[in-house]
């Protein structure tokens, strides 16, 4: 499920069940996030993988802002986005797990997990890949009458892909109801925005389509979420889309083979002082939103959670060889009539 | 599937007779009344009529909404008919010339040929990408490229080039029903021609080749254009007393192969006509299937490619008719075959 | 030959050389460019053509900013391009009927007419096709550690492209010498830019890439002159990249096929009075640059210039068929000393 | 070109070994030691040292420079490769994964690969595309493609596929010198592996086939990453019995067909292994060669092609490897092979 944060409510910090949803989200994305990584580390898992640990806020912030109807699409790093709109930990487990039960039934892995039920079109390996996919689902709510909204998001790196100029240029002359969020973790995997762009913001890319472009802070759920919230009541309301960078940092390096040589450790030991899950555990305690042993509950349930969540993906099938040939085409009516 | 369909030979002396772009309109036009999911999208297709008029009033009778015109971005468009049929919709893409799919390659390739399977079968991307192919019109070598080998390389993607109006809406109806994104490849110089078309939304099935005609001496498998050149090439061969079959594939994915392979079994001779240069082209996975088939006990010549010369499509007319198979050359090509003895 | 205007000197239509070439070219441009209609109309032309009659002003302001050595990259819309660049205008007109004479030995016909001894990397026949590959050339002089500055032409439609975006992205953060000439007709083929941009002016979207963005209009040579001229020195002296908007306006259809079905007879009607010619012409009239009869001389040249260029053109051979397979590939010495 | 090289078979024992990618890198780095238009672009190829490692320590020994770290912009970079080269520099590409090929291919295909021909001349594009192709790696759909065969279709284009560190070498070399754009497919599972290459700026030249083994049973043609599976397994049916010849195209195009086509004529066998899916792929046109010349008459059995399974790359690891062709299935079509009695 996904509790909905409208502009009109009051904000997340202050609403202890807003609150509690928000803080279980960041948790769980953190514990998942983690237990990948010691997966990785340990040689039980394969592949790659890329994780957004240390960026919990912006994913979280954002969906919130979100009805389940409302879709998104994803990018490489994408658990949190996923996590973030409701989708199952054990599916997505299994998904990397190379497992029949995963959401992708192990063909898809890390960078292909898509969810229909809540909402999600499916994260991306390709970058910026996932941002006219958005655009043209937003068109196609638009066409069907539906009051739904979508949210794609994508990297800083991906803001100098042609497809992110094709795709918001159309998403602006046609008005169409979705929120194209960049999560500004100041690299595209070792280029620097320093180096990469010759724009202060992201955001200041918004004037080129005419659409509002806003920056926040990424790490701070709150911000994320009034920023999106608005986005997407704009677009709900027929205003068409916008533009919303959420600054933030990546913790862990872009991949499995990334030694961390375009950036200081002084540099990553900042930012991690800027968790946006510890400044929001401090935010509702001092607010008095959420006690000391609510919070502790919500940190172990998290831990919990994932700690299932790998236990019963392991025991889960691996995927299955034998209906490959048959799973690349959906099954068509038409040619089936044929031959019959 | 390798059944063979023959009742579309239709006979030249039927009653309805349209244009190649006149049937490709029309199966937009009933598919787009029959299913409000279905619209259509690209460059100039309103109010112009689209680069090649294929579009033509369709704007006027279904509104800008549903015949929409976008600015010139492909990678955009077919980005966008992705979502728009992931979420639901059946998007019908026109690409003004084929060479643009060029720009457009990482939705088609890595997105929509790839998502169905990728996500376990969580999404479909039921869209169709039109694009006119080929030469002869004068537009040079960014213009005028045949590249269906590349699409037919891609797993995921279904790949068709009518040769006829009637496949031309038979094919256009069968690829917007089916529930994965089809490549339609039309050629410029088709979009004039007239043929039989049957009223009514009689599709032509996905996958089955045709036989355009039957002869015991030869084996013509061609494509696209080639298809009515072939047809004039057999009937010239005819009055030399050299009975030709002439297979059109059709659909180059998923290929009907039974029928090519049981007609060569037969003559014991294949020529292979496209417009596309021949080197890993289309017709190579033609020969290919023949040698890995028993058919290749029966041949009695070397299998015959007639194809595009390597070349960039030059502008000068002579030029750009040199590099590509016309009538004489397939003739010559096929008497040549038959004097072989092996 | 190109006389080249810089900012230093007095504007163009006060210098009476600089009038008189202005003026032959533009002329040569219309003319050059009314006898391919009439070739084409009368059959003795094929293929399609693309006319920039009506926009002389912008390819002739522009080019009279750069040396001989600088470079243009251009469009399907590339005749005044190439004839502003100082190309000879046998050899052209010798491409449109696919002699061996022309610039392509009629192999590329008008859409891709190239000349190195005027600095013209091509014209090309996808839209915003130059503009990445100017880039690469501005970025080659600049390693080569030359003054040569490159100005890539193309229209508001192609600034809908994602190589639009890319390229001028990396020009911005690499500080290359190149100016991006947006001559804005108002429509990419039929599709207005009211409907095609969500912003009032291409050169907004200068704003997404940090480097100045103007606009001027581009039927005044002398607008357009300033513009350039000082967007040239700017790259020249190491400031990096431009973007500048020329508005001006398409008279004939996009090409053979167009019915102008998507504007009006009197919008055409109103922008033929702004005929950048007659404009040019009245102001170095009144301000006594040049008289009269200097004036028609200059219009008698150019058709002079014409005529000859298309008898020339007829009675060269047509393009050689013969080694056609060996044009595919420059000669590779490389190959030959192993086949030897 | 007829002539085959067998002198790059190099001694096992040879003094001077590396890897595949060491061998890349060395290439480089002479190339831009001994000619300052040479320089190397990229995402990532600077102080990263390449998505795989490739460029390595060349950031700091050439400077940013002449090893251009770019966004991730691949139209962008390519498009100004394009034009760096018509502006006399000797671009080096680097795409991170040739997946993501489709992002540039309008650079790659209707201006890098036209402009000589189309310009009639007027210029040249000495431009080398570096890209990683293959699967293996557990990185999914998007990127484990190999794509060779829609590269070796566009003429213009110049197509190699390095098997071995000293291919990896002298055949970047060639590429580097020849005035002409070529794409370099360099499997990412050949990266980490070794073997002997020559000191010096020796080239392998483009357009020249290697015979790697000698036999007299079967001819066995083989691309990438399977040319040392289809050694492996010539080994193991050596071991039976068996003896087969083993032919690395290593240029794609130029394609050197003869040492092909005169094995073939000899053993009257034919095997064809590549990673790639099989239907309209780069060994389809092999195919269709051997069955265009006379060798077709001396094949004792059909051709039999040994290709990827026509789906998408799947993550999971059994099924990764399941898709595409493996030692123990190359020796058991090999075996099947010669069981086939004409
Ligand atoms: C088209 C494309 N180019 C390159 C890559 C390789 N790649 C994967 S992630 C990445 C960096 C993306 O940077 P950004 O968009 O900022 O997202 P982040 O990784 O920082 O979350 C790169 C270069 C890719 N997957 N797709
Ligand atoms: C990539 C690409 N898409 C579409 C086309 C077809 N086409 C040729 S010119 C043109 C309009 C270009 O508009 P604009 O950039 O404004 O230039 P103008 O024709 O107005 O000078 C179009 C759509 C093309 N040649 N290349
Ligand atoms: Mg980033
Ligand atoms: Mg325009």
């Amino acid at each position: 499920m996904t509790t909905t944060q409208t502009t009109a409510d009051p904000r997340v910090g202050d609403d202890p069940d807003k609150a509690r949803h928000v803080l279980a989200t960041m948790w769980r994305i953190r514990r998942f996030e983690e237990a990948v990584d010691d997966l990785f580390a340990r040689g039980l898992m394969h592949g790659t993988m890329h994780l957004s640990i240390g960026q919990e806020g912006s994913a979280t912030g954002s969906c919130l802002s979100l009805r389940t109807d409302d879709a998104i699409t994803s990018t490489h790093r994408g658990h949190g986005h996923c996590i973030a709109k409701g989708a199952s930990l054990e599916r997505m487990m299994a998904e990397l797990l190379g497992k029949e039960t995963g959401y992708c039934r192990g063909r898809g892995g890390s960078m292909h997990i898509a969810d229909t039920a809540t909402g999600n079109l499916g994260a991306n390996g390709i970058v910026a890949g996932g941002i006219p996919i958005a655009t043209g689902a937003a068109l196609a709510y638009k066409m069907q009458g539906l009051d739904r909204v979508v949210v794609s998001f994508f990297g800083d790196g991906a803001s100098n892909e042609g497809a992110f100029h094709e795709a918001l240029n159309l998403a602006a002359i046609w008005k169409l109801p979705v929120v194209f969020i960049c999560e500004n973790n100041k690299y595209g995997m070792s280029f620097s925005t320093e180096f990469s762009v010759a724009v202060a913001h992201i955001a200041d890319r918004a004037a080129a389509y005419g659409m509002p472009g806003v920056t926040v802070d990424g790490n701070d759920v709150e911000a994320v979420n009034d920023a999106v919230s608005a986005a997407v009541d704009r677009a709900r309301g027929g205003g068409g889309p916008s533009l919303v960078e959420a600054e933030t940092y990546r913790w862990k390096g872009h991949s499995k083979s990334d030694k961390n040589l375009y950036r200081t450790r002084e540099e990553i030991a900042e930012w991690r002082l800027k968790d946006p899950i510890v400044r929001f555990e401090k935010l509702v305690k001092e607010r008095g939103t959420l006690s000391e042993s609510e919070v502790q509950q919500i940190r172990d349930e998290a831990m919990q959670a994932i700690k299932h969540a790998v236990v019963a993906a392991n025991q889960a099938p691996d995927a299955r060889a034998d209906d490959i040939l048959d799973s690349v085409f959906a099954a068509t009516t038409i040619v089936s009539e044929v031959t019959a | 599937m390798t059944m063979t369909d023959q009742t579309l030979e239709a006979p030249a002396t039927a009653e309805r007779t349209m244009t190649y772009s006149e049937a490709v309109r029309e199966a937009i036009a009933e598919a787009m009344t029959a299913d409000d999911r279905v619209f259509m999208l690209g460059e100039d297709v309103g109010v112009y009529g689209g680069a090649f008029g294929v579009s033509g009033d369709l704007y006027g009778r279904f509104g800008a909404d549903r015949i929409r015109d976008t600015p010139i971005s492909e990678l955009g468009i077919v980005g966008a008919a992705v979502g728009a049929a992931v979420a639901g919709m059946r998007p019908i893409v026109e690409i003004q010339f084929s060479d643009f799919t060029c720009q457009a390659m990482d939705q088609i390739v890595n997105q929509a040929a790839k998502i169905h399977f990728m996500l376990g079968g969580e999404l479909n991307v039921p869209m169709v990408l039109r694009a006119p192919v080929g030469s002869g019109t004068g537009a040079a070598a960014q213009h005028s490229q045949s590249l269906e080998a590349w699409f037919a390389h891609v797993p995921g993607l279904k790949v068709v080039m009518p040769s006829s109006p009637a496949d031309a809406k038979g094919l256009l109806l069968a690829a917007i029903d089916d529930p994965n994104p089809v490549i339609v490849l039309e050629h410029k110089l088709l979009y004039r021609t007239s043929g039989h078309v049957p009223e009514g939304a009689e599709r032509t099935p996905l996958g089955v080749s045709a036989v355009r005609r039957e002869g015991k001496d030869l084996t013509i498998v061609a494509t696209g254009v080639m298809v009515g050149r072939a047809m004039e090439a057999a009937a010239a061969l005819s009055e030399k007393g050299i009975e030709a079959t002439v297979i059109d594939p059709r659909t180059l994915t998923p290929l009907d192969a039974a029928p090519i392979l049981d007609s060569v079994t037969r003559t014991g001779r294949a020529m292979l006509v496209q417009e596309a240069p021949g080197h890993v082209g289309y017709m190579a996975e033609i020969a290919a299937r023949i040698c890995e088939s028993p058919a290749l006990y029966r041949l009695l010549a070397p299998v015959r490619r007639v194809c595009g010369l390597d070349v960039p499509i030059p502008y000068a007319p002579k030029l750009e008719t040199a590099v590509v198979p016309q009538l004489d050359g397939i003739i010559a090509a096929a008497t040549e075959l038959m004097e072989v003895q092996s």
